[in-house]
């Protein structure tokens, strides 16, 4: 984004606002699309309130599937948009 | 759910940023958590949502037992991304 | 979210302005995604301008229906929330 | 469309809260039912979108439609929600 | 929304506001989401690195189509929203 | 991707609004591309989500190969666009 000029301090300061903001965003977003796409693969009985073993166990490998996805799209991610500027 | 109350902006206007964004971090969670509790549970709950205007006796406890399952799904399967963020 | 300190009159402006901006930003995104999903569900003839009779009460009844079932949705997430602290 | 013009935040500032307020829960509403009607017409009018580079005629026509009933559900389905919205 | 009164000066430089933040987050979530509907489409094959002649223009093709229902689209929108005021 | 670099906004306030925005626009484009990117390669790439915790190595480089062909669609599909936003 160098074309753009390097900011001042105030402006400095705003774009960390923004930068905080749409981060904690993105965080809660992908984090939240996780948990809902693991939960609606992994959840097929509502006839009782706790998660069975099955489901936990599901749930569970799940998650750390889609950590370890996410930090390989992540890292890619960052190599493809520093070759984009 | 507290992911955000860390290292995140200096204190250099008239309250503490720190503290605000770990408030803010928490209700931005909080609002993307209601709305997938909302989608995951209509898709598990609400077959025939266009047949009658009451929810039947059984489409209201799959939706109690839905958010108390979600509740617990949460806890599992963000463990690992919680001490990711804790660590930024 | 006790563990952060009570906020300062000046933060808990601020904050009310977050929380404000995030209420009107679910209510509208809900509300939309809702009406989304029943139109997805009602509309299928689209040959004509306006709806026919039965088109309007499947909306009707989808709309209904919805708010029923949200209004259980944010008791539960009420209740769990607030086990959660 | 008018659901948010109603006793949220207080006169603190130089300008006033409520009205601000209300502006901007219009322009969310208006934000998201843009993005709303994009994707549900989208699905319903444009079958095969990788075929051919222009709408043909068919599918103009049934995006006219598909708009023009969209802001009929609106009105139709929204009527609760926004008695309730009002009363917050 | 002439029923909240007309805005102020400095009213109305926060409505601005607001209206960049929306349209911004707007066009770029339409876009994107554009992107992602001409992808899933379009790219089947992941064992090459590069777009094969017949994927580029799949993309091309979806991309153009895509513009041309979002102006038709938004041209009737603003017109309905016109009336509802 | 610079979509957003252009006469939005006064300069009124003690920061120059239009550079501000410029940035704030291509962090929220970044934001939905980051998004986007993280859904369409997990459809297209992690078929069997539930039953490994471990990417193998097939799944590895299809997602290496999707976010490759991913930069390269956003470069086709948006030459339009972006002239068109750069028209506002």
């Amino acid at each position: 984004m160098e074309h753009l000029g390097a900011p001042t301090p105030k402006e400095q300061k705003k774009l960390e606002e923004i930068n905080v903001d749409l981060m904690m965003n993105g965080i809660a977003g992908i984090y939240m699309s996780m948990v809902g796409r693991c939960f609606t693969h992994c959840i097929n009985d509502l006839t009782s309130k706790s998660l069975s073993g099955k489901e936990e166990k599901c749930l569970k490998t799940c998650g750390e599937k889609f950590m370890k996805y996410q930090q390989r799209v992540d890292l890619r991610y960052g190599e493809e948009s520093a070759n984009l500027q | 759910m507290s992911m955000f109350g860390m290292g995140l902006g200096r204190p250099q206007t008239d309250y503490d940023e720190n503290k605000v964004n770990a408030y803010k971090g928490e209700m931005l969670m909080a609002s993307h958590m209601r709305e997938t509790m909302t989608n995951v549970c209509y898709a598990k709950c609400i077959p025939d949502h266009y047949s009658e205007p009451d929810l039947n006796k059984g489409e209201g406890n799959c939706v109690d037992r839905c958010a108390a399952k979600f509740f617990q799904a949460i806890k599992i399967v963000g463990t690992d991304l919680q001490n990711q963020a804790s660590k930024m």
